[in-house]
């Protein structure tokens, strides 16, 4: 692509572009959730759009997650295309229901005869000093709900490819953005049918030595980690699954099949985490008889985010982490 | 008052003997151990479920409780299709992956049963949106029970629906029991319609083993929301006879109360209408009543007949394909 | 009327002040980007949070709100410690763990502040039930918002406590606005209390910027629950003058609806009513304003002052040891 | 344990007994849940209880799951040892703000100030046509909650032994029942101190052929298939993780050091199952050396649970995965 069919913008703006085009395109696409019309959203994605589209399509909702997300489901089956707003994901717990047990479930059981195109919005993650109640990342309770498509941009052109892909996807798909990734810059294809495909994972950095999957904001922390080592003369790969459920493992099995070393690294709580679904499939994948070394998967601690600023970033895997990883893995520590 | 054309009571009271042989037919195959998995059974209700939904227009939208054949019947669907999906057969509505808790005809604006209690407060919410956002005129028409109203899907749907004014009748079929809690173990309240005051919409108590009040109601309930007015909420007094489904000793009640309203059978008191005004013959009536019944037999032989699904339908359906 | 003592008028007039102070300052620290993490403030709403904690009796237990500074202080919690936890420090209440949203003094009846909108209600009915049960007496003060009223849990919980008559307060500061949202778009109603009803216990609306009314209401509805005669639901109108938190630029209200409300300023009212009935003499007054500004000054000092906590605490206090 | 301070009974009978033996231990604990009073609930397990304890103890609540949790923690907070029913487990989705953001977190976040003694027992699982909505196993999810503690016993035995040690627990212990055990008979001790540990995994069966990681109901189709692997020579070990979380990995890496050969299975949708987050553990460990071929990680498929019956019972692990997963371990397909 070339660089004048991009502009440069942060992730927020750039999942907003993704919205107003596909509302332009589709009058069906309509958006709900909690303060995201005058005020804009909690995290200021839906700014401007009630001017923009009008009260018809831009809903503020009473504070009634469960709600929110059945109304949306309901709309969906019907021939809307709700985009929803959960200001936290942890808010995500009202909403379970109508999410796991309707939407996910809807089509299965009627035997094929209804079809639930909506988006969750699931802003995630910690680091803004939130604690504990509104800094999980939940994702991996998602990925284990089959009906259910998972995704997470962590660039702003994949936020607006990705956006774009979730809004025309016939399926419901929870969206996770990790609330520090809002202010991230980066250019972003103007081209209105740019799209991420849902399903695909993205190789953001080739290499050879050591092969890291990571997602959301512990993706920037193995980059700053492969810079580092990168004048160590180590090339590492570095793989980010935009869709976390259905995960598109291919790359990531020809990765370790190459490198013969692997890092699995995520915020969310380790135990329970995607890490350890990773880990498995690439044990279960002809990847298994490459591995030099034992896999190394990198998981927030197996507590709550804590509210002090040094203890809430210490929670997570940070650059070091990834850095010793690797020494490990190559047997340079 | 409505006025009711002779097709229209030939209609209704063919569904309502349908509704109540369907569920006859049920509660016999469940005993002979024919049915795998649970079936809620509305005998005693079927004037809700039945007249109710042949208040509305073509178009209009339902969705439907766990206990949901007679209203299903009301609605239109096919028996057929119904007493197949209730055997698991692959010519059931779902395919047989639903089962009698969750049959659904969605093109046709039925958005299915529903095994959450509460689950269809907001997805009948949704359903209005659209009605209104796309400006179509029709209606959405959701059943829960007594015991869903005390769920936190109750509360936060019609709060939106009052707030958004959606299109939307909430019909809540009181049969006094929620499982084995009777009401007044589970809320504090006389008359469950007197929940719409918080809301601010309008909240009515009927006899729902009346068909007329039944129908009457919800007619007018439909007009209003159809206006452009907002939600309404109906409360259906009446009565289960069975068990909540098949593992049910009912401890909670005496016979004594199911004979009582047994005394107010839907079914019958339809037919007792009937024969007052004279407005069938006794030949008619009878002749009704044989032709719901042979239905029902026909239904059992179709899905009898019927082949089980193929065993790769289990991976079939999880997700719809292309894209908008 | 109930008969306030000199001694209370005092405890009161000095809490109410702590509390604008106590704010005034967190607003100050946030200003200076001196507070890591959200923080909701309630100047403006404080004698609904003051008033009604002070009304409590001793072993007397609270759940409170996101906005809960201002009930915390009137329930009687220590400002240094406080202060302490809204900068993380370790001497602070959660051991900087929890900050401003999650405020709890466990021991003495403070079940904590609550990040999630309206997860009180539910907590509130299980502390109410083991004081029914444990036959103690105590009595529950569950704080809220308006906005919360429209969530699941408010329902269900109010539903609960009614049917099982617990001794619980709900006590709604409906301050106007869920975040950005005017309750006339979140809801359709003019009386919150008036969902009270759907439950058939007490409801009762008041001035949630009068001090009297405040703590006489209260103070009546706690003996009702404290009686055994169940639940009672309140409303204060009152309103906040500071952004939903930091990050809010305001633009779903104009600066004349502000301005009005501080005419009806709550600590304002209060020092009128003192001057007008002529309890305490204007140096008496200043007195108290100027020990509860130097209070919460020392507040400040002492969390400055105070440790981070130590690296290793980010693993400790997941579970409880011990078994039963 | 002489068999003469052993008593035959079904699991449902013996988790009653557990209950009811810590009942009369404590009367702090109550118990409530959905038709739990007269009707002894959905599965009979608090059949009778009602007359023993009265109404103040044992406690019908609405149909109001978010209501019922919630109210637990703020009793447990306060004092009393909730017990509390969920119906179907998959009406947890109704309840998880409370569990995960209340329950979970307020220890944590309080920084050590209460603790939240409750048992929530969730009936699972799938076979008795219930279809989608009333046949999930969730597990995997409340296994990613630090703060909650997840439990799920396959006999009788250990269902009294693990009731009474998940209400004499200071946390919140998510219980989980699979719903065809209900029925199920075996012997149990007889001693009101019989207690199985929370946080132990049991060897249900020596061998040193193959390790094989089940619970729940996929125990007894391993049992099944090393019943039938035994004839011919090959010794299956089986372990059951009846603490699911925090989980005792330990005998399990023991084992695996000892077999080489590793299968894990569970009912629940194998992706983002706690399989994964298994073969992780001991892809971590020094078992890593050990294995002989790939790890197997047996699931259910990744669909909602159908109603029909065929199609229902092919939604899980049966006997023959087992068998034939053994036979491609060892090499004899
Ligand atoms: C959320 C939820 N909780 C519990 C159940 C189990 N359950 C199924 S029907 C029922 C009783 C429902 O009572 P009511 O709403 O009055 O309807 P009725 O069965 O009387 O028609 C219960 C508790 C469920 N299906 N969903
Ligand atoms: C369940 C939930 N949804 C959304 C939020 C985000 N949020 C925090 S405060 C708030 C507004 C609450 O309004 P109200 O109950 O009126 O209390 P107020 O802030 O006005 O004191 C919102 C939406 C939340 N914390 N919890
Ligand atoms: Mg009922
Ligand atoms: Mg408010």
């Amino acid at each position: 692509m070339k660089t004048s069919d991009m502009k440069k913008m942060t992730y927020r703006d750039a999942l907003r572009l993704g919205i107003t085009e596909e509302m332009h395109r589709d009058e069906n696409v309509i958006f709900m959730g909690e303060d995201i019309g005058l005020y804009g959203g909690a995290f200021g994605v839906s700014a401007g759009l009630l001017e923009e589209f009008g009260e018809d399509r831009i809903l503020d909702t009473p504070i009634a997650e469960a709600a929110m997300v059945g109304t949306a489901v309901g709309a969906a089956t019907t021939g809307l295309r709700p985009i929803c707003e959960i200001m936290f994901m942890d808010f995500i717990t009202l909403g379970m229901d109508a999410l796991v047990n309707q939407a996910a479930k809807m089509r299965y059981m009627f035997g094929g005869q209804s079809q639930v195109p909506m988006v969750l919005r699931l802003p995630a993650g910690s680091g803004i000093g939130a604690a504990a109640q509104h800094s999980q990342s939940l994702e991996a309770w998602l990925c284990h709900v089959p009906g259910l498509k998972v995704v997470t941009p962590s660039t702003p052109a994949q936020a607006k490819g990705l956006i774009k892909a979730a809004i025309r996807d016939n399926n419901p798909v929870c969206f996770i953005e990790h609330k520090l990734l809002y202010d991230k810059v980066g250019l972003v294809p103007l081209d209105e049918d740019y799209l991420v495909e849902i399903g695909t994972t993205v190789v953001e950095r080739p290499g050879k030595d050591v092969t890291i999957v990571a997602y959301g904001t512990t993706l920037a922390k193995a980059i700053e980690a492969a810079d580092f080592l990168e004048e160590e003369g180590i090339k590492v790969e570095i793989l980010n699954p935009v869709t976390l459920y259905p995960m598109d493992m291919k790359p990531i099995i020809e990765s370790v099949i190459k490198t013969g070393c692997l890092i699995v690294a995520h915020e969310a709580s380790k135990t329970g985490g995607l890490g350890g679904e990773i880990v498995a499939r690439v044990v279960e994948s002809e990847a298994f008889d490459y591995l030099n070394a034992p896999i190394i998967r990198l998981g927030g601690l197996d507590v709550p985010i804590p509210f002090n600023q040094e203890l809430e970033a210490s929670v997570v895997p940070q650059r070091n982490d990834f850095v010793h990883g690797v020494y490990r893995l190559l047997n340079r520590e | 008052m409505i006025e009711l054309s002779e097709e229209l009571l030939l209609r209704m009271y063919y569904k309502i003997n349908q509704a109540r042989f369907f569920e006859a037919k049920l509660d016999e195959l469940v005993a002979k151990g024919k049915v795998h998995g649970a079936i809620h059974l509305s005998m005693g209700q079927e004037a809700t479920g039945v007249m109710s939904c042949l208040a509305l227009e073509e178009g209009d939208l339902v969705s439907l409780s766990h206990r949901g054949h007679a209203q299903a019947i009301g609605f239109g669907l096919d028996v057929n299709l119904m007493m197949a999906e209730c055997l698991g057969k692959a010519t059931g509505y779902c395919k047989g992956k639903g089962g009698s808790m969750h049959i659904a005809d969605v093109e046709n604006g039925n958005l299915g049963a529903n095994g959450v209690v509460g689950g269809g407060f907001s997805l009948s919410c949704g359903a209005a949106l659209t009605q209104k956002y796309q400006k179509t005129g029709k209606v959405v028409l959701c059943f829960a029970g007594d015991g869903a109203t005390n769920g936190g899907n109750f509360h936060e749907s019609l709060n939106l629906a009052s707030v958004w004014k959606l299109p939307v009748v909430f019909l809540i079929e009181n049969n006094q029991y929620g499982m084995s809690t009777p009401i007044e173990k589970h809320m504090n309240i006389e008359n469950i319609s007197d929940r719409s005051e918080a809301y601010n919409m309008p909240g009515l108590t009927i006899d729902g083993n009346d068909f007329l009040d039944v129908y009457n109601t919800v007619t007018k309930a439909l007009r209003y929301a159809r206006a452009g007015k907002g939600p309404v909420l109906i409360e259906a007094k009446t009565y289960r006879y069975n068990g909540h489904s098949q593992s049910d000793n009912q401890l909670y009640r005496d016979k004594q109360e199911v004979r009582e309203w047994q005394k107010k059978d839907p079914v019958q008191k339809m037919k007792e209408y009937l024969r007052e005004h004279r407005i069938f013959t006794e030949k008619q009536i009878q002749k009704m009543e044989d032709e719901a019944k042979a239905s029902i037999d026909q239904a059992l032989e179709f899905a009898n007949a019927s082949p089980e699904p193929q065993l790769n339908a289990v991976l079939e359906d999880v997700y719809a394909g292309g894209v908008n």
